[in-house]
């Protein structure tokens, strides 16, 4: 038994991912990207509806190939190495969510949509930036046959082109999963948010006593279960950032001269280089054997591995953003420069769905008592 | 001239209670932390505004001689008044090339005709000014600078460019390092030094956007810039000597200064009290013990940067490597603050991945804060030429 | 030939029961914990015994070849049988030059009567080998190797001294590194490769302190010491080549290695199993929340470790920068002994400060284990240039 | 108010102190005095007892110079960067702690014969190696009129040269100092101990019904202004270490090449060297903060100064003399080479009295709350 199977659905997905990334999003065309991002969403989105990409965690039942986030992670890998900053990674977790938690009807009614190309996103986290997503304040009150809906949730991305969310709110001292359409949206007050990430488009969206059919809450959700497809998606992402950031650090150890020599040539630049390439090897190897425990389905390891991914890689990604700016100096300070990208991407990472310190936190009963 | 201790406890009480008094208001924009980020008109005028208002009031220049506009005080009357500063935690003043590079390098070594010409508006920070050392082909690498002067007349006529410039848009004066001998018996000696007009045909000034998103620094281009060869400091060939005096104003505690608070600087104090309105796991994150304990290490960490600046002073306590305090200030300060911004952003849940705007924790300071850190982390040298420097200064270790 | 699941499995039982049945009582004296740390005769008469009977018993050498002492079997049983010495925690088998560098090389290059001659002795530890790489004036730059070898009739005659040769007091063989050409075109091309017999006149061994206090290295010296031409590997002027591949053996997964367990290796598991033990202000130190998160930290690196291993296994994920898994084996895995020992002496209280000795934590162990650790972040390439070999040869750095 | 004042006196016995080791006790011949431990302490105590530091901290009245540890400061400082294992520090900490505990009577006893040049030590460790100084099970029954002792104490530095010792003991569950003369001492189970750092004489010391007369317990003990001295001292012995160990470190540096080069100009070793030598200055500006605190007496800032020096200083010198072995190469794991030896004494260094998680523990209330 070996810690990381690596199916070959897998194994096709990353080879179309890296070709159609390399492709349709060259690295050298960030910064343009970021100054159009409808237009990058866009075109990322018919490329991954061609592609199949949007139904993969979908049963086939229900127009989707009925394969699990093992060979999702590949793609938004992929994603970020390139910097792509899409409604995928929240499209896939509410599909998720629905997958685990929904009924028959429930993923009979949302799934298709999505595995035709329509766009989702989840609002797990709210004001108070708590990274324990039992800790809810939105509440759902059922009367007269409906759910009023009151509260606010946080860093709900792409909330202004999708086309349902799915939410967290307590009901009867629950917490519960509840879908919330478009049209329902259109009666809150959704708000853009400034984040670091300037490839996100994050909003939060205030629930004031919205009516929501009582059909729109999930029956069994299992949080745990969210947060791991959660962890696991950023690690990939985290996984992909570590890749690109090195590519940018090395293209400028490899060109720049100071003092008549190259800089990759002095050790003080060439040895923290290797060590993100190695936190990079670490941290991928934690992420696919992550995938290959949440495909196995023991939940206690998948909640390990993904712990474990996403502890690891983010402190590996935020170090080597942090360093990526130093070993530009001075172009490094300027926002012209691919590094400032990268950093931004990777304190995101670092901090949504719990930091380090907090993952420790839980793995220490995990791995030691 | 004595200084007796009854005027210094009076001038104390006085100076507190003025900056107590005369503290601005919070303007409606976020101000800068240094006089590197100034990126808005509104941003300028109030922090020029400010310096102005010190100024009249007698607390900035304090120990520089009253015939060019100073206070023709000790020393230490600048340092109780820049305390007051800190205590108070007024903005800091704009002009700082002019009052820490600029100003003591023309007092030390101009005409007096040059030090009235100069001085004045530099303390009244009526005249801005700006540094030109850096290329952008040649960051940390002084001097190898290829900005070229040739003598054309009683003029030099420059062409190249020099970036990060701060303050280049608005100031009226460049201390500007250029190559004038590309014949000269080692780079070194090929270099001038010039005080230089910014109004000049030729001198076009370009803004940069920072990491952080805003502006603040700028690069100069020169074509056929002529700068008046009256401008030289120090003879041709004499720049590099004279660049290198200039470092030393800014780099370690040599005097001259004309003093007053030159950031806006966070503190460990500031980072403890995010901790106690911060919340982990619904409790106050000052409770966490991980957390506790990275506040501990770094609380000792800047403490012993504090004992070291008073070490310093005892020569008896000097050891065997003498010259490591003063010459691992910047190093140590900045390096500090990076990771210190760094761990305030820890403390903050899913908020730390805010940014400037009113929603984020202190209004996305600590973000914008670590951004800017990169500033002294590269800027003046990197940290990892500054282990250069030390290395083999210091310890004597041979050069790479 | 083709490997039938059942017999596998019938093979793991058997040697699983095997090793359990037969791992040995502690001896009356600390055993090492690599074949570089034997240090006295009972240690290693205790040693080669030990080899000797798991080789009798079918237990190493499974996949060298029949006819020259081996198992004949595919490489998959050397592997299980290598995993049940692990399992069960069996001393290591004392011949590893022999069996993981001068085996394979041999095996892979010589003629078929030298390997009549080398190999079995090597499986069953008669014949104990030792390295004569490194010099004492060229740690770690191997290509500048100065011990001198001059062909006169059909010897070569050595000059010079090799260190770092362990059980170079048991050795009968020595794979050994010499300069026969000062004017070959580069270094690397003058070096020549031999497999050299020991009890050789002008061939002196003495063996050398460690940190540790206790003995396991030597100093080999040589003084017109004759070598039979025919014990060259290759030809004059290989030895560059031949070095490099017998590396090979040691730092990467390429195959060839007679197997076996090469150390009692500490894992982190032990260090758990010590935090369970160990009391901290009087609770099991497990149970304080920095030793929590220090042990998550360690466990979350170490499966890394793992997992990076598996990974390396899968093509598919080779990513863009091929080789850096199998390349920084050692980098990784000796810095993280390192790191790991001095972490388990933390926990030991003032207890921490004894050292070798029945009343101290573990005998001892952790603090002896933290001193040999650093034989693999020097040994072979200190961490430093293991640096260097990966940004150079793995990212396309520049070289210094 | 600067944070370090620095008396006349210190700076004269630094001075006297830097010109005593360098001349009696040259770094050349560590290996020589390790060989003849006695024969080094003679030599030290000699020279010790002529120059008055056997009485610095002991009352005039008392045949003592009536100055400070801040005054004993310099002088550790300097056996620590010579590598001298002497008893001058258990001497110190029996002497303060019958300064500041005992009665007239008991100092009148005891003192002067310290001053004049006596050997003294100090029991306070136990065998389950617990820092916490109140962690005794040493026990002290009166009984007849008598102190009846039984216990076990670890790591009594030189206790078979010791004129008496001052062990920690509970009696009434209290605990309380005692002092056992040599001649009591003669009737214990005394065994050496093998310690890591080898210039030190190490032993434990069994107690089994020893009757001790009642006029040797100390009146009032402050176990706390105990702890400061330790701490105080150790960071003495810290700080003259670093310099030592980097010293060390230098030499080999600007000496030994490798590839060509003189190995010291490879960033990846110089500039660690630059890390341990404004680790080193951090490090003394603690120190003699610390020492200034307490002539100060002020206790919290006391405690929170010498912690603090503790914690950051072992941790900067064990960093030290493990650099100093990985630099130092092949050479560096020999025994013969100088690096281990500041290796071991920094490891001895860091594990007495506490090492820095310990402290940063008992700081944390200090500094947070």
């Amino acid at each position: 038994m070996t810690a990381i199977e690596f199916s070959d659905e897998q194994s096709m997905i990353l080879e179309t991912a890296v070709n159609f990334f390399r492709e349709k999003f060259p690295v050298n065309e960030i910064h343009e990207r970021n100054e159009n991002l409808d237009g990058s969403t866009d075109l990322f989105w018919a490329g991954a509806k061609e592609l199949g990409w949007t139904g993969i965690v979908i049963p086939e039942n229900y127009g989707g190939l009925s394969l699990s986030l093992s060979e999702v992670v590949p793609i938004v890998e992929m994603m970020g190495r390139h910097l792509i900053g899409s409604p995928f990674i929240p499209t896939t977790l509410a599909v998720t969510a629905i997958v685990s938690a929904g009924s028959e009807e429930q993923k009979a009614r949302w799934l298709p949509s999505v595995a035709e190309g329509g766009i989702a996103s989840v609002g797990l986290t709210e004001e108070d930036g708590s990274w324990n997503l039992s800790d809810v304040k939105t509440n759902g009150e059922v009367r007269d046959g409906e759910l009023i809906l009151k509260g606010k949730k946080c860093f709900v991305l792409d909330a202004k082109r999708a086309d349902f969310i799915v939410v967290s709110a307590i009901i009867d001292h629950v917490v519960s999963l509840i879908i919330v359409t478009r049209e329902q949206l259109n009666k809150c007050i959704i708000r853009s948010e400034v984040v670091i990430d300037e490839t996100r488009q994050s909003f939060s969206i205030e629930f004031n006593d919205l009516k929501i059919p009582l059909t729109q809450i999930l029956d069994k959700p299992d949080l745990n279960d969210l947060e791991n497809a959660a962890l696991l998606l950023i690690s990939a992402e985290i996984s992909g950032g570590l890749s690109g950031v090195l590519r940018v650090i090395l293209s400028y150890l490899t060109t720049r001269k100071q003092f008549g020599k190259y800089i990759g040539s002095y050790q003080s630049l060439k040895h923290p280089a290797v060590q993100i390439l190695l936190s990079l090897e670490a941290t991928r190897s934690h992420l696919y054997h992550a995938a290959a425990c949440l495909s196995g389905g023991d939940k206690i390891k998948t909640e390990v591995a993904a712990r474990s991914a996403k502890a690891y890689g983010s402190d590996a990604f935020a170090f080597a953003g942090d360093r990526a700016i130093q070993f530009h100096g001075g172009f490094g300070f300027t926002y012209e420069c691919d590094a400032q990208l990268f950093l931004r991407r990777a304190l995101w990472c670092q901090y949504q769905f719990g930091d380090a310190a907090y993952h420790h936190s839980y793995l220490a009963p995990l791995l030691l008592d | 001239m004595s200084v007796s201790p009854t005027e210094l406890a009076e001038f104390e009480v006085q100076a507190d209670r003025w900056f107590a008094e005369n503290k601005p208001e919070k303007p409606g924009f976020i101000l800068p932390e240094t006089f590197m980020e100034v990126g808005t008109d509104e941003q300028f005028k109030f922090l020029r505004a400010w310096q102005n208002k010190v100024y009249e009031n007698g607390y900035v220049g304090l120990s520089w001689p009253k015939e060019f506009g100073g206070g023709g005080l000790p020393q230490v009357y600048q340092d109780i008044a820049t305390k007051a500063m800190a205590t108070h935690r007024v903005p800091f003043l704009l002009n700082t090339i002019g009052l820490n590079w600029a100003g003591p390098l023309i007092l030390s070594m101009s005409s007096s005709e040059d030090k009235k010409k100069y001085i004045p508006s530099i303390l009244s920070a009526e005249e801005i000014w700006c540094q030109g050392f850096s290329e952008p082909d040649h960051g940390s690498d002084l001097g190898n600078a290829q900005c070229k002067g040739r003598k054309d007349g009683d003029d030099y006529v420059i062409n190249g460019s020099k970036i990060w410039t701060s303050l280049g848009m608005y100031a009226k004066h460049m201390i500007l390092l250029v190559r004038t001998s590309t014949e000269a018996e080692s780079k070194y000696s090929g270099l001038s030094f010039f005080l230089a007009p910014m109004k000049t045909d030729g001198i076009e000034v370009q803004p940069i956007r920072k990491l952080t998103g805003e502006y603040g620094f700028c690069q100069t281009f020169f074509n056929d810039a002529r700068i008046p060869a009256s401008c030289m400091m120090g003879k041709e060939g004499d720049g590099w000597r004279v660049a290198m005096a200039t470092l030393m104003f800014e780099r370690s505690a040599e005097g001259g200064q004309a003093g007053g608070l030159s950031m806006m600087d966070l503190s460990i104090d500031d980072v403890i009290e995010l901790a106690k309105r911060a919340m982990r796991n619904g409790k106050p994150a000052i409770e966490d013990p991980f957390i506790r304990t990275e506040l501990v290490k770094l609380i000792v960490e800047a403490k012993g940067n504090v004992y070291m600046a008073d070490k310093a002073e005892i020569p008896a306590l000097e050891g065997e490597w003498p010259g490591a305090v003063t010459m691992s200030i910047k190093l140590r300060a900045t390096e500090f603050k990076r990771r210190m911004c760094q761990f305030a952003i820890s403390l903050q849940g899913a908020n730390a991945s805010r940014y400037i705007d009113d929603r984020a924790v202190d209004e996305g300071m600590w973000q914008r804060s670590y951004l800017n850190a990169f500033s002294g982390t590269i800027g003046g040298g990197t940290t990892q030429i500054q282990h250069n420097i030390i290395g083999e200064r210091i310890l004597g270790l041979p050069k790479d």
